[in-house]
């Protein structure tokens, strides 16, 4: 009587022994590779949104500003989406009847929202507040890239924690002057374009905005008075910071004057400079729990 | 010595030693093999496997029922509270675990030892270990408030860049119970194979055939396979026995580690092994008993192996005992602690003063018995003794967890715990669960090492020239 | 594989141990090396008899645990250093004494699973076909109560009639002759 | 409403960063936010009622326009993703967990629309709060506020403390209103006779009789109010009357002054109130006054605040520590009389009596014949008489608020008799602009109901028929009056009694004003339109004026004209000042001119010994029952019973003997005929042979009133609503569950451990004496030994350095807590405040019968001594954030963690909840979802949430964070301006809401902060630090001023101790 198996089998056997392991293997790093695929993150996908606004033509082709949409990215952890009304200041003399705009038109008429899908969107157990990156140097395009180069916004990077934990554990490698937040084109210093930055006398109680001054042109070349590394500060601020200060820095508001500067042509060299005196807090203060969970 | 007037005929005693066998006289390897692979090889399956089969089914169910409804509502379901954070889940997690340590124990520690009248029962025992693990396991996933995120526990690499936080017992726990599982399935395995290879080879079914010789993987019994295979045998056993005392240790770490006064005792660790060995041989009688009458196994699961087991869990149980003296002692006089002092207090007159005496009875006062020859050699007995001592065992977990919870450092926050049917319905559902693991083993596996057994008949002996040569054969 | 023809060997069927051991031993004196012997349950001698004497199953195991030690001390070392530092309790980032458990664990998951997967690796397992298979009384006898000699065709010193009038002389139950 | 100027202030942190006035339209932005809102809900549920509203509502939350409401009411709405998960139940929560499977927890969430204004208001800042001064009108005078408002919700009650009176304390109470505004079940809409009308057709139809009974004066016309606290109201009443002089308003509160009114009335000739200046008093005498513990007690705040001015044991100049001493006699226990030097358990009805008898023994009046007094209540009269006589002018008696005339004419007298009238104690106006003797008017308002004289019954923001005496049968009368309207937030008893029934509005919600009970005038400002339309009763009376439409507002702005002077061309300055700073400056009352010469009107006999009386009190919490359906304030635990949800018959252990009862028996109490079911429970130190029965439960209506303990109004009745002899009590044989959570563990005495061995102690109080986590001495044994709290067994903190590992250093802030156990008085205010600030859950009485209660803070109270006359002692408890955290070492995820700063902190969407962490905790402080507690399905609480907090979700760990996200917000303002966060920037809920500054928050690594120098003191201790926890809070321990000749030192160092 013949076998139960035939020769094949003893192959078959091994074969299937290693595939096994092979495939728990695989099996681990396709789960690797999806928890950080765009298909959990949405990075880089477009939304479909009511009105397709093109970022690119608002801010490179006709030059407005972040903020003079996103009002509150200053002032509150909430930068702010635009009310029906700022989109109006503009299209209710231009593009009137464009059928792009119908929906901006109607929610003006009907005071119906504009309802936009979220393209950075956050667990909501995290707590991120644009209000003190932007104070202390990380610029939009730092996290949101080239947005003047998105003609439909999409989410440039992956906002998951560790991408987080990148920066907050070393804040030097993206950390730029605050005269430059908004500079959409921002290249961090080389030999080719350096950089050159003084800090002011003044260090206590004076907005980080105010404690440093920052060039891309050489204030030695006397290529005149080097534009000044501030965040335009409203009245109201203002006063608040000098009312708050009262006590401990009554020269808050006093325009620093530049002293000595220094040439930056490195990212490294610049941003532990910048750390320095912007005072940011250490990696491990940064890189704490409660900084975004609460 | 009562071997004198022992019946000369009978049987199961050697008339020598006046013990009992271990192994009934008379037996060939034919014999041995064809009796215990029949049970599983049989086509009709008695009707009583099937009676307990489906009750057995029926107890499971509940488990199912308790734990759907545990996740749709969450652990709240449960008696637990604070302060008593943790009850039937924890108490049942180490009560299993405790049952699963005689399986490993038999088969390694004895091994080692070259205990013979381990060979009959070691097969079983390890089985009953890797269902009783299969029944612990479960608690400590379940018992979270989010059983669907348990995999944090474990360290892979993710998006968050977080990490499990190795200063906590009960991360130990995890990699020493998932060690503990897969060793004990591994070493049940191994154990199997020539067993399984005979099964193939005496199986009348195509079916049969096929489903052993795959998992038999061709065992021919080539002598050069034994010796690697009794090697590996050898060291599996030398890394069982220290694992297997870890576990336990590494469980009690769970209460040890904590600061709360009735855990943070180093005593625990070597009390804790002890009570595991001590329920899980009493858990090894429980299944012993039925299934020798229920399969005629008497001639090889003799009373030697009860009255043996009996005195292992006398000393084991003596341990225990030990070790309760001495927390009486530590937290009376020698702590000097008010904490421990209150503590003592509270668990013995407390409110759940009674649970702490029920546990006296059960694992010291009525254990005592088995010191008579009597109580060991009779059956009944033997088996309630079992019953008394696993119930016993369980309420020692009952005392650690909840009479030292409920009434800890701050008064103010002193609670009381009363467990409510789901905790009930949770816990006699793995005994289901247990049985119904057993049920399956035993219909389709050899339940007693066939080849082991071989080994231990007269005849298996390789004589020398100078012995005579008259071959018991057949 | 490629398909092999012909004969695999002779194999000697004895009733009880002690007459194999003979056997063995004889026909390893007389020169026989590519030989076999099959029995129901471990029986020493018989290795010895044809001159197996030591495996390498323990070095496997002791290469596993040492791995596995390594590779847990190593993981917690890193995530509390350098992955991801937290104060917890106020304890040292570097809590070695905690660390011990988890890896003390690994060295016998690791040490345990070499042993038997290097064990059943040793052994050529899983080989669920082979030609000894095609032997009727070995399957019927093997893994029950008859213990088996096989000198196999390709020991240099095989001759097909002079080695079963080899073993013939060792009274055996029987002498079949195992095809591929 | 048009061209309203509001006045607030931005702020960094609460009470920090400079103020600035501005203005903007409120009616623009309400319309804004109300759009955006509640107004399409509201659309879409009109014509639905009860459960079926709410469950439209629920489908109503799928829907886009619904999340566009609440989207933008949340700009960072906060809750764990997985919310919408375990509202939908298993299947869904399967599928999330097989989406979990494999993700590192960051996980695919749906896609989240935004929804932009249209129209943005000017200076809304999202995500930026804004605090509004506005002001909680109460019957006992009003609670100026200051209120945290995020994108104009308001989120957040507190104290304004800029205010004169009250300095920023509030109460539970005031905390609770905010959840009474968003209370799911206000009403939403008009009624007549059960059919929906609209507000118009109640205003036509009101003001059609209004014409034709003009002729008449408006005879016929009746307004039923509870106390009027607004000026502006009674102006307008006072203006109606010129038209209507025969129309008729009776104003009726169950809980009412009409005691310390009559008493003034006898001895000024007009009703005054009493304002007590404890700051300036030595000895402080309560004859059954509650002064402490809560707004239940006129003037409260203050009286609180000063009477810990003189137990924060600083060194006067004089090198003394100038405490005072309280002595208390009376008859319910309560934290007044536990905070007591000196205690004394008196029948309510022996107090009228004992106070006549002090006056006599004070040379002010005659002692009462016929009553006989106990040793010990002998002993005290004569040390309380001698010590008031040692310190005329510096001491004062407060006569009980629950006590008849007598006592306060007998107060009055004796505090003129020692000459503390204008030094601690002065007479002024009464808050009440229409001061009334509430329950005779109401006697003869019933009677002209049945006499048929009444046509119109309008009644306002009052539930009589639930609250009436009972022997009025207020219902029935009600019935025989042509036209009833209720005018009241919801539709309780009454508005389901009467005719019409019109929603009303909560103070957040419409313009009004109120004074403090010092007389300062705060303006009522709306922070939110009326979630559902309501009207107020502002509206109501004015409709009987010749200017009819006139809004609460102009009538407001009107009333205060002259206060808000315009500054140069800007007309607006004087009354954006007043809004800013929510109070009108110098309009407290000042003293009347003469003292009372009151004559002590002749006490009752003294009631039969074996009698039992029956005691009614206000509940702490829900008060006259008008706050029982607020969750927070019916499950955070009374103070003194630990009472959680329900009321009881109260009474010693003695009495409960004595009636042949044991705690949970339910009772059958007949009071001369009248019956109602109460269940027993015992308190320590209550006076034998009264039951005190606190009124305000069993409410017919409320998902969250309905069925909640009973209802006490059953037997009170007019002639005796304070309290009354000759009950009888029977056991009905059932049992009754309660929710208390501390029990005194007299199931099992402490006969064994510790105590006196006479099992008469609580085993709890003992072994917290034992443990050291309660440590007090008396004022003599504290200046021997003012480190007193660390000598003895068990009191000394280990030595960080002595550990195996070296500790952690925290080099920059270091935050940590100081909570003084002098100035506690365990009002719960604390408790209250952080269930706002933290979105706790309420659990509900079942969970908390089970010991699930969410509360981060608690305040256990421990009895010491004999439980007949216990000595107790309050302590606030909360996450101590230890340095060596038990909980963090056996968290297996690192879910809780120390951060560079030392707080404990909690990562909720980290944690698995395997529960150890609250095992190992000595403290027992952590909190755990064992089931979904969160509420993520009633719509109006979520406008509630605080959106800077984590909602946490089922299956997670929770505890005090020290309130993090104050900290971090502090943090960011700081770090903007690169300086160190300043000391009192970080202010924590339950510190502001403190009443008695007994908790203290800042970093402790500054030398300067008051934190740090409060933990410097010797009397600083952390509560277990013994076993090396090392708690970041500690606490300042108890010294109490007792009189030597009434007891001997009771302090460990007392000599017959050591």
């Amino acid at each position: 009587m013949a076998q139960i198996f035939d020769r094949s089998s003893n192959a078959l056997a091994r074969m299937s022994l290693v595939l096994t392991g092979l495939i728990v293997i695989a099996l681990g790093v396709t789960l690797d590779q999806l928890q950080r695929s765009p298909w959990v993150t949405r990075q880089g996908q477009r939304a479909d949104q009511p009105v397709p606004f093109s970022h690119k033509h608002h801010v490179q082709g006709l030059g407005l500003q972040c903020q003079y949409c996103h009002t509150s990215v200053e002032k509150s952890s909430y930068a702010g989406i635009p009310p029906t009304r700022t989109c109006m200041n503009c299209h209710a003399q231009i593009w009137t009847n464009a059928e792009l705009l119908q929906p901006v038109r109607d929610s003006w008429a009907t005071g119906e929202s504009i309802v936009w899908t979220k393209v950075h969107d956050l667990p909501d157990y995290v707590y991120f507040s644009h209000e003190i990156h932007v104070n202390k140097g990380m610029g939009c395009s730092s996290c949101h890239g080239r947005v003047d180069e998105m003609p439909i916004m999409y989410q440039q990077n992956t906002l998951q924690m560790e991408w987080c934990l990148n920066c907050h554990r070393n804040p030097a490698a993206n950390i730029r002057p605050t005269s430059q937040i908004y500079n959409m084109a921002w290249k961090s210093p080389s030999e080719l374009s350096p950089v050159w930055c003084a800090a002011s006398d003044v260090k206590k109680g004076v907005p980080t905005a105010q404690s440093v001054n920052c060039t891309s042109s050489d204030p030695a070349s006397g290529s005149g008075n080097p534009q000044l590394a501030s965040l335009h500060l409203n009245p109201a601020r203002l006063a608040l910071i000098s009312g708050a200060q009262a006590t401990d820095a009554p020269t808050s508001v006093r325009t620093p004057q530049p002293v000595s500067y220094t040439k930056f042509t490195s990212q490294e060299a610049l941003g532990s400079f910048l750390v320095q005196h912007y005072n940011i807090r250490s990696p491990r203060d940064l890189s704490s729990c409660e900084v975004c969970h609460r | 010595m009562a071997t004198k007037d022992a019946p000369i005929n009978d049987p199961m005693i050697d008339p020598i030693t006046g013990e009992d066998r271990v192994l009934a006289p008379g037996h060939t390897f034919k014999s041995v093999t064809e009796k215990i692979s029949n049970i599983v090889l049989t086509p009709h399956t008695p009707l009583g496997w099937f009676a307990g089969f489906v009750l057995a089914g029926g107890v499971m169910g509940a488990l199912l029922v308790a734990v759907t409804w545990l996740f749709l509502r969450g652990v709240g379901i449960w008696a637990i509270t604070i302060p008593v954070a943790w009850g039937f889940a924890i108490i049942n997690f180490v009560w299993w675990i405790g049952i699963g340590h005689a399986g490993t124990l038999i088969s390694a520690i004895l091994l080692l030892f070259k205990q013979q009248w381990r060979n009959s029962i070691n097969r079983f025992a390890e089985a009953m270990t890797i269902f009783a693990v299969v029944c612990a396991g479960m608690f400590p996933l379940i018992h979270v408030g989010r059983p669907w995120l348990g995999y944090w526990l474990f360290p892979y690499p993710n998006s968050m860049n977080v990490w499990p936080q190795f200063r906590s017992p009960l991360l130990w726990d995890v990699f020493a119970v998932s060690t503990y599982a897969t060793i004990s399935v591994v070493f049940w395995y191994i154990g199997m194979i020539p067993d399984l290879g005979t099964l193939r080879d005496r199986s009348k079914s195509k079916l049969g055939q096929y489903v052993y010789g795959i998992v038999a993987m061709g065992w021919r019994g080539s002598v050069r396979h034994w010796v690697r295979y009794e090697t590996a045998s050898l060291l599996l056993a030398g890394l069982a026995t220290p694992l297997v005392l870890s576990v336990h240790t590494v469980i009690s770490f769970d209460f040890a580690v904590a600061l709360l006064p009735g855990w943070h005792t180093t005593i625990f660790p070597p009390y804790f092994v002890a009570g595991a060995v001590y329920s899980g041989f009493a858990m090894v009688i429980t299944l012993a008993v039925p299934i020798r009458k229920f399969y005629h196994l008497e001639d090889l699961i003799t009373l030697r192996h009860l009255d043996n087991m009996a005195k292992v869990m006398l000393t084991t149980g003596l341990i225990v005992a030990y070790g309760y003296a001495m927390e009486v002692f530590m937290s009376y006089w020698y702590s000097a602690s008010h904490w421990e002092y209150f503590m003592m207090w509270n668990r013995m007159f407390g409110p759940m003063g009674w649970s702490y005496w029920v546990l006296i009875t059960c694992n010291i006062a009525l254990p005592q018995l088995m010191w008579l020859r009597y109580v060991r050699k009779s059956v009944p007995l033997m088996f309630l003794m079992s019953l008394i001592v696993n119930t016993g065992m369980w309420f020692e977990r009952f005392v650690i967890v909840v009479t030292s919870l409920y009434r800890d450092y701050l008064p103010s926050s002193w609670g009381t715990y009363r467990a409510t049917k789901w905790d009930y319905a949770t816990f006699a559902g793995t005994l289901g669960l247990f049985t119904f693991l057993f049920f399956l083993f035993v219909r389709f596996l050899p339940m007693i090492p066939m080849s082991e057994i071989r080994m231990m008949l007269p005849q298996a002996k390789v004589r020398t020239e100078a012995e005579a040569l008259p071959e018991a054969g057949d | 594989m490629p398909i092999v023809e012909g004969t695999y060997g002779l194999l000697a069927e004895f009733d009880t141990p002690t007459q194999l051991v003979r056997a063995a031993e004889n026909a390893y004196s007389a020169g026989y090396r590519r030989m076999d012997c099959y029995t129901p349950y471990p029986v020493e001698e018989a290795a010895e008899a044809i001159g197996f004497h030591k495996n390498e199953v323990s070095l496997v195991c002791l290469i596993g645990g040492l791995l596995g030690v390594a590779a847990m001390f190593g993981l917690e070392t890193w995530i509390s250093l350098w992955a991801y530092p937290l104060n917890i309790a106020g304890r040292p980032y570097y809590s070695w004494p905690a660390f011990v458990v988890p890896a003390y664990e690994w060295t016998i998951l690791f040490a345990g699973l070499s042993a038997a997967f290097g064990m059943l690796a040793l052994n050529g397992l899983p080989q669920v076909y082979h030609p000894l298979f095609n032997a009727a009384n070995f399957r019927n006898g093997a893994s029950t109560d008859k213990f088996f000699l096989c000198l196999e065709a390709t020991d240099p010193k095989f001759e097909p009639a002079e080695t079963r009038s080899f073993l013939e002389t060792l009274a055996p139950l029987s002498v079949v002759e195992v095809e591929y | 409403m048009k061209e309203q100027g509001v006045g607030f202030r931005v702020q960094g942190t609460a009470g920090d960063g400079v103020e600035f006035m501005s203005e903007h339209e409120i009616s623009a932005t309400e319309k804004q936010t109300a759009k955006l809102t509640l107004d399409g809900v509201r659309k879409k549920l009109a014509g639905q009622t009860g459960k079926k509203y709410w469950r439209s509502l629920d489908e109503l939350a799928g829907t886009p326009e619904f999340d566009a409401a609440v989207q933008q009411e949340f700009p960072q709405h906060s809750s764990e993703w997985i919310d919408p998960v375990s509202r939908r139940g298993f299947m869904k929560l399967m599928g999330a967990s097989m989406a979990l499977a494999g993700l590192a927890g960051c996980t695919k969430q749906p896609d989240e629309p935004i929804y932009p204004y249209v129209k943005a208001p000017e200076d809304l800042i999202l995500g930026k709060p804004v605090f509004f001064a506005t002001a909680f009108p109460f019957p006992t005078g009003a609670v100026p506020l200051l209120v945290k408002s995020d994108a104009y919700r308001p989120i957040k009650v507190d104290g304004n403390p800029d205010h004169p009176l009250t300095a920023g304390g509030s109460d539970p109470i005031t905390q609770g209103t905010l959840l009474d505004l968003y209370d799911p079940d206000r009403s939403q809409r008009c009624y007549y006779r059960g059919e929906i009308r609209e507000w118009a057709a109640f205003l036509a139809s009101f003001r059609a009789t209004l014409a034709e009974k003009k002729a008449a004066g408006g005879a016929g016309v009746y307004i039923l109010s509870g106390t009027v606290t607004s000026p502006t109201m009674a102006a307008q009443w006072k203006k109606a009357q010129a038209s209507y002089p025969n129309a008729k308003w009776v104003q009726y509160d169950a809980v009412n002054r009409d005691s310390a009114y009559a008493a003034s009335k006898a001895a000024f000739g007009d009703y005054a109130d009493a304002q007590y200046k404890l700051d300036a008093a030595d000895v402080i005498v309560s004859l059954d006054a509650d002064f402490l513990s809560g707004a239940t007690f006129p003037g409260f705040h203050k009286l609180a605040k000063d009477y810990t001015k003189r137990r924060k044991l600083e060194k006067a100049s004089s090198g003394d520590y100038s405490m005072n001493r309280l002595y208390v006699a009376e008859s319910m226990t309560t934290t007044t009389g536990l905070k007591a030097d000196h205690r004394l358990a008196l029948r309510a009805s022996d107090v009228p009596g004992f106070a006549a008898a002090l006056a006599a023994a004070v040379g002010a009046g005659s002692a009462p014949s016929g009553y006989t007094w106990s040793d010990d209540a002998q002993k005290f009269l004569a040390s309380v008489a001698k010590d008031l006589k040692a310190s005329g002018g510096k001491c004062v008696v407060i006569p009980g608020e629950q006590q008849p005339a007598s006592v306060h004419a007998a107060a009055i007298a004796i505090n003129d008799a020692l000459g503390n009238v204008g030094k601690t104690v002065i007479y002024t106006e009464t808050v009440n602009p229409m001061p009334s003797m509430q329950t005779d008017d109401l006697k003869s308002l019933v009677a002209d109901m049945n006499a048929g004289k009444v046509e119109w019954l309008v009644i306002l923001n009052a539930n009589p028929v639930y609250s009436a005496p009972a022997d009025l049968q207020f219902e029935d009368a009600l019935g025989k009056v042509k036209t009833t309207v209720h005018l009241g937030s919801h539709r309780d008893e009454t508005g389901l009694t009467t005719d019409w029934h019109i929603n009303g509005t909560h103070y957040l919600e419409a313009w009004s004003d109120a004074r403090a009970y010092d007389g300062t005038v705060s303006v009522v400002q709306p922070l939110i339109d009326p979630l559902y339309g309501g009207h107020s009763a502002h509206e109501v009376v004015q409709s009987l004026l010749d200017n009819p439409d006139l809004s609460a507002y102009e009538a407001v702005r009107a009333t205060w004209a002259a206060q808000a002077p315009a500054k140069g061309a800007d007309a607006d300055f004087g009354w954006r000042k007043i809004l800013h700073d929510g109070f009108i400056a110098n309009t407290a009352y000042t003293a009347k001119s003469g003292g009372g010469k009151a004559a002590i009107p002749a006490v009752a006999a003294q009631a039969a010994a074996d009698s039992i009386e029956i005691i009614f009190r206000p509940d702490y919490h829900v008060y006259d029952g008008r706050y029982a359906n607020v969750g927070w304030l019916q499950e955070i635990p009374r103070p003194v019973t630990n009472l959680s949800w329900d009321n009881a018959a109260l009474m010693s252990y003695a009495t409960l003997e004595k009636i042949g009862a044991s705690e949970h028996d339910v009772l059958e109490i007949t009071l001369n005929g009248r019956k109602v079911l109460a269940p027993a429970l015992a308190v320590p130190g209550h006076a034998d042979g009264s039951i005190t029965l606190h009124l305000g439960q069993g409410r017919k209506i409320g998902r969250v009133a309905g069925g909640v303990g009973f209802n006490a109004y059953q037997i009170r009745t007019s002639d005796a609503p304070l309290y009354s002899g000759g009950a009888s009590i029977k056991k009905t044989g059932d049992v009754w569950g309660f929710a208390v959570t501390k029990s005194h563990y007299i199931d099992q005495r402490s006969v064994k451990v510790g105590g006196d061995g006479s099992g008469t102690h609580s085993i709890e109080g003992n072994e917290a004496m034992d443990r050291g986590i309660i440590r007090y001495a008396t004022l003599d044994e504290f200046k021997q030994h003012p480190g007193f709290a660390h000598e003895g067994s068990g009191k000394d903190d280990p030595d960080p350095d002595t550990s195996m590992f070296p500790a952690y250093r925290y080099d920059k802030n270091a935050w940590g807590m100081s909570i003084d156990m002098n100035s506690c008085v365990g009002c719960n205010a604390c408790v209250a405040s952080c269930y706002a600030e933290n979105n706790i859950a309420v659990v509900g009485k079942h969970q908390v019968t089970m010991g699930r209660m969410m509360a981060w803070l608690r305040i256990d109270t421990y009895y010491e001594g004999d439980l007949a006359a216990p000595r107790a002692h309050f302590q606030p408890m909360a996450c101590h954030h230890c340095e060596n955290a038990p909980c963090e070492q056996v968290c297996p995820v690192g879910a809780t963690v120390h951060t560079p700063e030392g707080l404990n902190t909690m990562v909720y969407n980290r944690c698995v909840g395997t529960r150890y962490c609250s095992n190992n905790c000595p403290y027992k402080v952590r909190r755990f979802n064992f089931l979904l507690y969160s509420d993520y399905e009633t719509e109006s609480l979520k406008l509630m949430h605080n959106p800077d907090v984590t909602v946490r979700s089922r299956g997670v760990m929770e505890k005090c964070s020290y309130c993090v996200q104050r900290i971090n917000a502090a943090k960011i303002e700081a770090d903007k301006e690169n300086r160190e966060i300043r000391d009192g920037e970080v202010v924590t809920a339950c510190q502001q809401a403190c009443p008695t500054d007994a908790i203290v928050f800042g970093n402790i690594n500054d030398g300067s902060s008051r934190v740090r120098k409060l933990k410097q003191q010797e009397r600083s201790y952390g509560v277990l630090a013994d076993i090396n926890t090392r708690p970041r809070t500690t606490y300042l321990a108890e010294v109490i001023n007792i009189n030597p000749e009434l007891a001997a030192a009771r302090g460990e160092f007392a000599p017959e101790n050591s």
